[in-house]
């Protein structure tokens, strides 16, 4: 369940369209990094970024996957995936990572509520 | 409660997203190319956010936009309008 | 009286964000509020660049930021991972990547995510223009 | 009716919500000034770049209509809109400059095919 | 004859502008954020297009779409076949 | 053999585009063609920036850029209308505009868009990055 005091960051794009992405992990990353209890929440296109097949990008880009496995060293392990949004894009939940956890879309409201600090990416 | 701000076209992913977000008690500012919204008053957001939603006067006016406002009866705010909103609304979320 | 502080992710002249951040903060302080801090991150960083030129009838929005750090103690600060990868430096990060140039002086300062963190948790309202 | 060897510049981007509109009249200026024929495309969103009402945008933010009205001096006075476009965004006609041509969706392209060149912003 | 590249996904306005100017003889090819159409055989455009439509395999492997667009039966060109395209079709338009 | 223009709209790091062209001018190459040229334009003018320091383990796009004009003569034009208003200068625009610094350097080069309709003209094929 979410603390009151946790930071609520969502990610709403995907990997390698822009830098949206990194910059939004980044946020979480250095917020885990201080102690601050974070969850993330992953919207339309941001779900891509927790498909396991990802390779990394043209040669010197670099892969999303590896930032995704460090979240858990810094106790984010709470990664919510709109339902909805796998549906839209036809991704079946086997193709994400392990740790990823599906949220229905009428609960989205009241994950928005329940935090008392978001950052939107 | 939450003001969400909208800085898209009512067609754009953000807008999707957004709307997905909004609660029962929530508000909803439209601001820079969300303004575009003016022109459609079938916008489900319409509905959905009747009478917390709200069009930023200064940026319709930029976009040629401030008379098909008024005549679709939509509600806008000022500048000092959209402030005095993030003080009723204790958190704030931009979607662009 | 409440404590403002503005996250600006937008590009000046690419971005329609940083008018809108600047037009919301004079609202801000005209209403009788504080402005805690203003945080340039993702292509807002380019905010702060010293070089930008634009023409004449438009307005600099670099010079439009420090009138408000000059007029009402408004702290600017730079995310300096998104600013480094996008072009923007200090003169002492200039010396430690061996250039010759930089383009972030201050009021502007560079500094970590951190220092968006410890404005959010010390501002009432944080409002992100994006 | 296009000349082959003219320019179709197509506008597909609102006024005040990037530089991508901008940069495409500046694009379709120079070239007009270089004596090269120009016709221009608006398509989704950058049809608002017509309306008539427009102001400027904040302080210091340049208005979009004076440099529409600057095409005619560099004799760019083909300015094709979508009228799919039009509909779409629920724009009447008459809201928009007076030189704008309205085109069928069935008609773009055709024009595509007409010009040897062009450049799409 | 004309090279349609698109680089951004199926539901964006950029997508939707494209099919309006995508002429019958016509090609499309498919870049960056336009590869997620592999997730999406029912896509208008694939039917439209039918036969001279392709997507980039390097951004699909980059995205993790590569195997999604085998079990669908999308068409893949490398970056060499892009340039192919190139040669074959006298214009390119790229929609973004 | 053809000549083909490249047009370079998005900025590194924040846009695809620029990975997209280089790795299309490399095939275009192998390919037995050549590159009449380079037009950098909108946000693709951060392409030219001298300050560009990207992390130690992610590819410098400027580098990349350069290493394609030494080995195959590929000529790197800049929009200058679009750099200015971005925060890019030579060392002669910064002279004009009394800067202190400057951020473009050969063999990139600020010029005209007349660059860009020319090198459409020139060009049998012109191939848009954005």
């Amino acid at each position: 369940m979410p603390t009151p005091d946790a930071l609520l960051v969502i990610i709403r794009h995907a990997p390698h369209s822009s830098n949206w992405l990194r910059e939004g992990l980044d946020a979480a990353l250095v917020a885990g990094a201080f102690g601050q209890p974070v969850h993330l929440l992953f919207m339309g296109q941001g779900v891509m970024a927790l498909l396991k097949e990802q390779g990394s990008g043209g040669p010197g880009q670099k892969a999303t996957l590896p930032t995704i496995d460090m979240l858990e060293m810094y106790d984010i392990d709470k990664l919510w995936v709109s339902e909805g949004a796998l549906q839209s894009l036809q991704i079946s939940a086997d193709s994400l990572v392990e740790n990823a956890t599906l949220i229905a879309d009428q609960q989205i409201p009241g994950l928005f509520q329940q935090h008392a600090k978001i950052l939107n990416f | 409660m939450i003001l969400h701000i909208l800085t898209k076209a009512p067609d754009s992913n953000a807008a999707t997203q957004m709307q997905q977000a909004v609660g029962d008690r929530d508000a909803v500012m439209l601001i820079e190319a969300a303004v575009i919204a003016a022109l459609d008053p079938s916008w489900t957001a319409w509905q959905q956010c009747h009478a917390r939603i709200f069009l930023l006067s200064e940026d319709l006016i930029a976009r040629g936009l401030a008379s098909i406002a008024e005549v679709n009866g939509l509600p806008t705010l000022e500048m000092n309008g959209f402030v005095a909103l993030t003080e009723q609304y204790e958190k704030a979320v931009t979607w662009y | 009286m409440m404590q403002y502080g503005l996250l600006v992710m937008g590009a000046p002249y690419s971005s329609p964000a940083p008018h809108s951040a600047l037009r919301f903060a004079h609202a801000v302080l005209a209403r009788g509020h504080q402005i805690a801090g203003v945080f340039f991150y993702h292509d807002g960083v380019h905010n702060a660049s010293l070089l930008m030129a634009p023409p004449q009838d438009e307005l600099n929005l670099r010079e439009a930021w420090i009138e408000l750090n000059q007029q009402h103690a408004v702290q600017l600060d730079v995310c300096i991972a998104a600013a480094l990868r996008r072009g923007l430096m200090s003169e002492s990060e200039a010396h430690r990547h061996g250039k010759q140039a930089f383009n972030i002086a201050p009021p502007f300062e560079l500094t970590g995510l951190g220092q968006l963190l410890e404005l959010q948790q010390r501002a009432d309202r944080l409002i992100t223009f994006a």
